[in-house]
């Protein structure tokens, strides 16, 4: 402990090593282990009056390179929930692997399946925290869309820090710059989701999926959509985006070798 | 035999539970203050700490722990006086101005508190803890150099990890007289008739040093405990608020008040015409 | 008592496969005062005759609380009932952390029906001296478990065991049929009735002598259930007052009132 | 029984001077006192079923299940002592777990039966603990297409085989019974407990080896041995208990699940008319036997 | 000379005859790894009178500059019987990081819910406090982000705040803010609730003015001053914003007001 007034109380140098600011950056080099390697982009949801829209696209990126172009990071969990994952892929598929093994002990009772989505949201979230607080993280962002234990549309995000927030739509990664803005401006608040029609949730998000294709350098125009209502799970793994429009691109200045 | 099958057909969603201790923690009857305590799974968690915790090192270092101090005390003739300002800082920030520096272990031991808040409260509680079981155990008080010796093992076994604490443990008992030690988080533990520790030390020390006399009288004593204390809220950002003053005698301690410094300050400035440098002129 | 080689302890089988451990623990329940369940469409009620060492001494505890959904009542050793509900505690507990969901009634039975089996299985243990009567709520309705020492468990409509509990059987046994349809008062009052059946000749309810454990639910979901309440002392004696003796008649037609 | 208390039998692990480990055996006396179960292997599934002896009035009625799922495809069902039944299920379940955590895909019948045989073996090892007092019915159908593994997410190459062969056929339905000491066997049906002759003799009259014995039929066929095998302690009423596992084409779509009520009421229904018919013949019979005697 | 002023410690004065000045790592190797921490922003207040404590807090969650959501509470109510805590007598407010924050309410829930079923009544505040302070301590070497007041009704009925630092040093006192826009909210507290700065005019010259007698405030007093307080932090704070959660603890109960605050 440093002695001297202007350092009271605090370490010395002497006895502690020299201050290493490195351990509060999140740039420069990092372990192997401890960054994302083969990541997914963005995931959007939206609620509406009896459910949830969800999607993502299939496009799994290392670095700038597409690398895989198929894979669906929009996973069902008992035929009631939809997660959907951004970030790492490897540990989407540890964390899909890990519901398939809850699902499987949850089928064992006999009243059957008893964990909605906001059930499964608690629980992913605890595993996050839990990986967070060994230092070996679960790199993902996800999003869980289903039911709560009243029949009323739930969403909700969780991440690898274990951090949750819950909101009429959500979105992540770049989704959360470019596709929130849209949804909040079709569903403000609770009450305006509440009266959202299915065609109306579907219009926004496909929406949202366009803007972000057009915008996000690692998105693709392959895409999964779900509906999650009451009657289950409507889930489509090879949507296409439709009626996109360039024009805009026309306009944009700045770029490569137009420079005004 | 079964823990022995376990360890290879562990279904996959249980390794990801909650860790047993959490779940031990809630069976306890009374959950005592432990010595267990979460560390960060890194090679250095001392060296992690520091950085998320070291507020001088990086102002901006996110967590920022109540610090900063002065506090004294000394030994005279009729017993002890322990003095401490009021003050608690994060960073720049004045976490509070009400701080109970001064932990009263027992009714005739009593712990002074400066470095990082937490780690004084805690070790102190866990003091007071032990020094109620020597009661039980032995059927009389602790001697003050045995509370002291107490506290001074235990942070010195968590040296190195990142603990901040300077405290005095002031006592009287009939074996040992007025008895005072310092004990830090380094595992320094003295004997001796005065001291002050924390951020404002230096400035009580000159006042303390200057006017100190073993055979003063007990209002003599008081006063001096507490103007020292003001010089230092005076010099030292770190120092303010109120002044704490207890004297200890054999029967046990007595509080003399928790008084906001600024009257004291004009009082001492313009009754005694002290502090010169400091004009009292109201423009 | 007869004695022969095969009844040392619980990793023994008989000639005829018995465990004579288990039988012989699973008389410490018959030691134990009475305790009756009863269970409808609607609610499960426990009922409890509480015994006191002395006249000077309080009354045991016979029926705990466990969580919000649930609650039991103990024949037999009370510290081993003791150890299974702090267990129960903790394992309603973990799932409300882990899930945020009130644990299944019959997940939870079979957990410590799990354990008390593994007591009959390894030496150097002993079963568990003691039954107990699990009712409570989930998403399913109400339900009543009996726990055996054996580890067996079992979903009743009504049970009812501890000493001389019998002669409760038989009561609950005459009137099964009626039971489905009871509210919450109709169905203490047959409790209560059951263990007046089971008393000693010279034993009558008092306030001081019974517990009544009541849970419920009120409507469709979890959020409408009535939490697990005990009632105890001056508590019970609405009830108590109308199976007392002579106003038996009474006492039926006016439980008939409060429930129409 | 001529070693009985020779003192060989009063500690599990030990041999006696004939080489027989009593207290497994003591352990069977356990097995053929509960109620019978058994488990037909059709051409297109596996059915279970079980005799549910009824001991007091006051147990809900369907309630209490005695047959358990192990996996999504695997159903097992014991006679014995109830407790060690789902000590049993509960072990099997983190076998078929842990399989899965390793291999990413699902265990099969007949992995799962040799994992559970080693693990009752292990409990006629030791003097420490007791052998299970029940014998276990394992059903379940490996899935005769080949799953993706546990957490894919692309569906693979578009084109080619990708290292699929052509025309390869896999999985189908697995029955496997699991005794005492370990042992275990592959059946085409398989039956223990009370009723266990009497069942055994039913099913060997089906000609299941044949496999031409369709699931429904199969259903209707144990629903009746259940019945037939309880003729013999008629006095005690009793409830039966049915699951089944079809191939991926069939009712369950590959996965264990309860045979469904209409579907178990009709194999009761036949069942019970079965039995009148049989005490009718065999009245007749007795006639005819008392005429020939004549 | 400024430097001697200066914030950077790097360049704090004065020096003293051997090098002090805390020296960066540089070379050799060093470990980097994971940062386990974010800060969701958000501000929490909490204010004690006489027979009433009221916690609030604004629903605002954050990551850097954009708002995860509009409505994410950061006030609890503690250790009910029930999962709506109907009948919980404590609350709890956290502010840091919002995942730290819910594993402390979580963990506190558990052990006071405990608690009750082990002694058969509900936790009173002060060993609340205590219990809280060994938790957070308890994690002293690996500290939850998150500064929490607790909040309560002490043996007397008097209104009882604990305030807490991230590793569990704690104090009662009338009234504190915390969290984002804490160093906005508190000098108003400071002034409109302890009175500091305060002196009633008249009573005297230049510094023999009296100080305002500090008496607690009454309950609707109190309310207006936390959505002052709020609505002030509003409008200076980008981390504060869109809805005020106040949780009013009296003798009948606790009840919860929700109010909306500016969304830009």
């Amino acid at each position: 402990m440093n002695h001297l007034p202007q350092a009271w109380g605090r370490p010395r140098d002497d006895v502690y090593g020299a201050y290493d600011s490195s351990y509060l950056q999140n740039g420069g080099p990092t372990q192997h282990t401890q960054r994302p390697i083969v990541t997914g982009t963005s995931v959007v949801a939206l609620k509406f009056k009896d459910g949830v829209v969800i999607a993502a696209d299939n496009l799994a990126s290392y670095g700038s390179l597409a690398r895989f172009t198929d894979v669906k990071r929009l996973r069902k969990f008992a035929e009631t929930s939809v997660v959907g994952f951004g970030g790492d892929v490897s540990d989407m598929q540890y964390l899909d692997r890990l519901l398939n093994s809850l699902d499987i002990q949850e089928a064992y009772g006999s009243s059957g399946h008893t964990l909605n989505a906001q059930n499964l949201h608690t629980y992913l979230s605890k595993v996050l925290y839990k990986r967070r607080s060994d230092f070996n993280p679960l790199w993902n962002q996800l999003l869980v869309a289903g039911l709560d234990g009243e029949s009323k549309p739930f969403l909700a995000a969780a991440d690898l820090l274990g951090t949750t927030f819950s909101s009429p739509s959500l979105a992540t990664g770049y989704g959360a710059h470019l596709a929130q803005p849209l949804l909040r401006n079709v569903a403000p608040d609770e009450e305006a989701a509440s009266k959202l029609s299915l065609e109306q949730a579907l219009e926004a998000v496909k929406e949202s999926m366009k803007v972000l294709f057009y915008r996000d350098a690692r998105s693709m125009d392959k895409y999964s959509i779900a509906v999650i209502t009451k009657d289950g799970i409507d889930l489509k793994e090879n949507e296409q985006l439709e009626k996109q429009s360039w024009a805009f691109a026309d306009q944009i200045r700045g770029y490569g070798t137009q420079v005004n | 035999m079964d823990t022995l099958v376990a360890q290879y057909s562990q279904p996959m969603f249980e390794k990801e539970n909650h860790g047993e201790d959490d779940q031990m923690e809630l069976y306890q009857p009374a959950p005592s203050l432990s010595l267990k305590f979460a560390m960060p799974p890194v090679a250095q968690p001392s060296a992690w700490l520091r950085a998320a915790t070291d507020d001088h090192a990086n102002p901006n270092c996110p967590i920022k722990i109540a610090h900063g101090t002065t506090t004294l005390a000394f030994r005279f003739q009729g017993g002890i006086i322990v003095a401490t300002d009021s003050r608690a800082t994060a960073g720049n920030w004045i976490a509070s101005q009400t701080v109970k520096k001064v932990i009263e272990i027992n009714s005739c031991l009593l712990g002074t508190m400066a470095g990082g808040a937490a780690d004084c409260q805690y070790w102190l509680a866990y003091l007071g803890m032990q020094c109620r079981l020597h009661e039980l155990r032995h059927k009389r008080r602790i001697s003050v150099a045995a509370a002291s010796k107490i506290l001074a093992n235990l942070v010195y076994s968590y040296k190195g990890m990142g603990l901040s604490m300077g405290t005095m443990c002031a006592g009287v008992t009939p074996s040992e007289g007025p008895a005072l030690y310092y004990i830090d988080s380094d595992g320094t533990r003295l004997a001796g008739n005065l001291f002050c520790v924390g951020s404002g030390q230096t400035f009580a020390y000159g006042v303390l040093d200057a006017e100190y006399r073993y055979d003063l009288t007990e209002q003599e004593a008081l006063e001096l405990g507490s103007r020292s204390i003001l010089a230092a809220t005076h010099r030292d950002a770190y120092s303010g608020g109120f002044i704490n003053l207890y004297h200890v005698k054999e029967d046990g301690w007595v509080k003399h008040g928790f008084s906001d410094t600024n009257p004291i300050f004009w009082k001492t400035k313009l009754e005694k015409g002290e502090f010169s440098n400091v004009t009292s002129e109201m423009v | 008592m007869f004695r022969n080689n095969y009844d040392n302890d619980s990793v023994t089988f008989s000639p005829q496969g018995r465990i004579f451990q288990v039988e012989y623990a699973s008389e410490a329940v018959k030691q134990g005062s009475v305790v009756v369940g009863i269970v409808s469409k609607t609610h499960a009620v426990l009922v409890a005759l509480k015994r006191n060492a002395e006249e000077l001494s309080s009354y045991q505890k016979k029926i705990i609380a466990i969580d919000e959904h649930l609650g039991l009542s103990l024949a037999g050793l009370a510290s081993d009932a003791r150890v299974l509900s702090n267990f129960m505690k903790q394992q309603s507990l973990s799932s409300r952390l882990t899930y945020g969901r009130a644990i299944p009634l019959s997940r939870l039975v079979n957990s410590i029906g799990d354990r008390a089996q593994t007591n009959t299985q390894h030496y150097g243990k002993r079963p568990y001296g003691v039954g107990l009567l699990v009712a409570g709520v989930d998403e399913t309705g109400p339900h009543l478990f009996e726990f055996q020492p054996s580890g067996m468990t079992q979903e009743m409509v009504a049970c009812a065991i501890g000493a001389r509990s019998q002669m409760a059987r038989t009561y609950l046994e005459r009137n099964l049929e009626k039971f489905v349809d009871c509210g919450r008062e109709e169905l203490v009052v047959h409790g209560l009735k059951a263990l007046k059946e089971s008393l000693a000749q010279d034993k009558e309810l008092t306030v001081e002598n019974c517990s009544v454990g009541v849970v419920g639910i009120r409507g469709e979901g979890m959020k409408a259930i009535e939490g697990f309440k005990l009632f105890d002392g001056q508590n019970v004696k609405q009830w108590v007052d109308m199976v007392a003796e002579g106003t038996e008649e009474a006492a039926e037609e006016e439980s008939m009132e409060v429930d129409s | 029984m001529t070693s009985i208390g020779t003192g060989y039998d009063l500690s599990n692990s030990v041999f006696s001077p004939d080489g027989r480990n009593f207290q497994v055996e003591y352990a069977v006396k356990a097995v053929e006192n509960g109620g019978t179960s058994i488990g037909i292997r059709c051409k297109d599934g596996v059915v279970l079923a079980v005799e549910k002896v009824i001991s007091s009035k006051l147990l809900k009625a369907g309630a209490n299940k005695r047959i358990a799922t192990v996996d999504r495809h695997i159903g097992a069902v014991s006679s014995g002592l109830v407790p060690d039944g789902r000590h049993f299920v509960s072990h099997a379940r983190d076998e078929a777990a842990n399989w899965r955590s390793v291999y990413k895909t699902p265990i099969t019948v007949k992995d799962l039966a040799s994992r559970m045989g080693g693990y009752l073996q292990a409990y006629t090892l030791y003097s420490s603990v007791r052998p299970f007092g029940i014998t276990a019915i394992v059903g379940g159908w490996d899935s005769e297409l080949e799953l993706p593994v546990d957490g894919q997410v692309g569906s693979g190459p578009i084109s080619g085989a990708g290292g699929k062969v052509e025309g390869k056929t896999y999985g189908g339905p697995g029955l496997y019974m699991i005794e005492p000491s370990g042992m275990y066997w592959g059946y085409y049906g398989a039956a223990t407990g009370k009723g266990r002759q009497t069942a055994k003799a039913e099913l060997e009259k089906l000609d299941l080896a044949a496999g031409k014995l369709s699931l429904e039929d199969g259903v209707k066929e144990a629903a009746r041995i259940i019945y037939v095998a309880h003729a013999d302690n008629k006095d005690k009423e009793f409830e039966l208990e049915m699951t089944w596992i079809s191939n991926l084409d069939g009712p369950t779509k590959g996965r264990h699940e309860e045979v469904p009520k209409d579907i178990l009421e009709e194999a009761e229904r036949l069942a019970k008319k079965h039995l009148e018919g049989e005490e009718d013949d065999e009245e007749t019979k007795d006639d005819d036997k008392d005429k020939m005697e004549e | 000379m400024s430097a001697m002023f200066s914030q950077n410690p790097l360049m704090n004065g004065p020096n003293y005859s051997f090098n002090q000045a805390p020296a960066t790592a540089s070379g050799g190797n060093t470990e980097h790894s994971f940062y386990p921490y974010t800060d969701n922003g958000g501000s929490t207040l909490a204010i004690s009178g006489n027979d009433f404590t009221i916690i609030a807090g604004d629903t605002r969650s954050t990551s850097g500059y954009s708002i995860n959501s509009r409505y994410s509470p950061k006030v609890f109510k503690i250790g009910g019987t029930t999962s709506s805590q109907d009948d919980a007598n404590l609350v709890l407010s956290v502010v840091g990081f919002a995942a730290d924050g819910e594993a402390l309410k979580e963990r506190l829930d558990a052990i006071v819910k405990m608690y009750r079923y082990q002694h058969g009544k509900p936790m009173s505040v002060k060993a609340c406090a205590q219990r809280l302070s060994t938790i957070l301590y308890g994690k002293r070497f690996f500290p939850y982000y998150v500064t929490a007041i607790l909040g309560g009704l002490d043996e007397e009925g008097k209104g009882a705040v604990y305030s807490y630092d991230p590793v569990g040093s704690y104090e009662r006192e009338q009234c504190r803010a915390a969290g984002a826009a804490a160093s906005l909210i508190m000098p108003f507290l400071d002034n409109q609730v302890n009175f500091k700065n305060q002196y009633i005019p008249g009573s005297g010259e230049g510094h023999a003015l009296q100080e305002r007698e500090n008496i607690p405030l009454p309950k609707d007093e109190v309310e207006d001053l936390v959505k002052d307080a709020f609505d002030s932090a509003v409008e200076r704070h980008i981390e504060v914003g869109d809805g005020l959660q106040m949780l009013i603890i009296t003798k009948a109960g606790i009840e919860e007001k929700y109010l909306p605050l500016k969304k830009d």
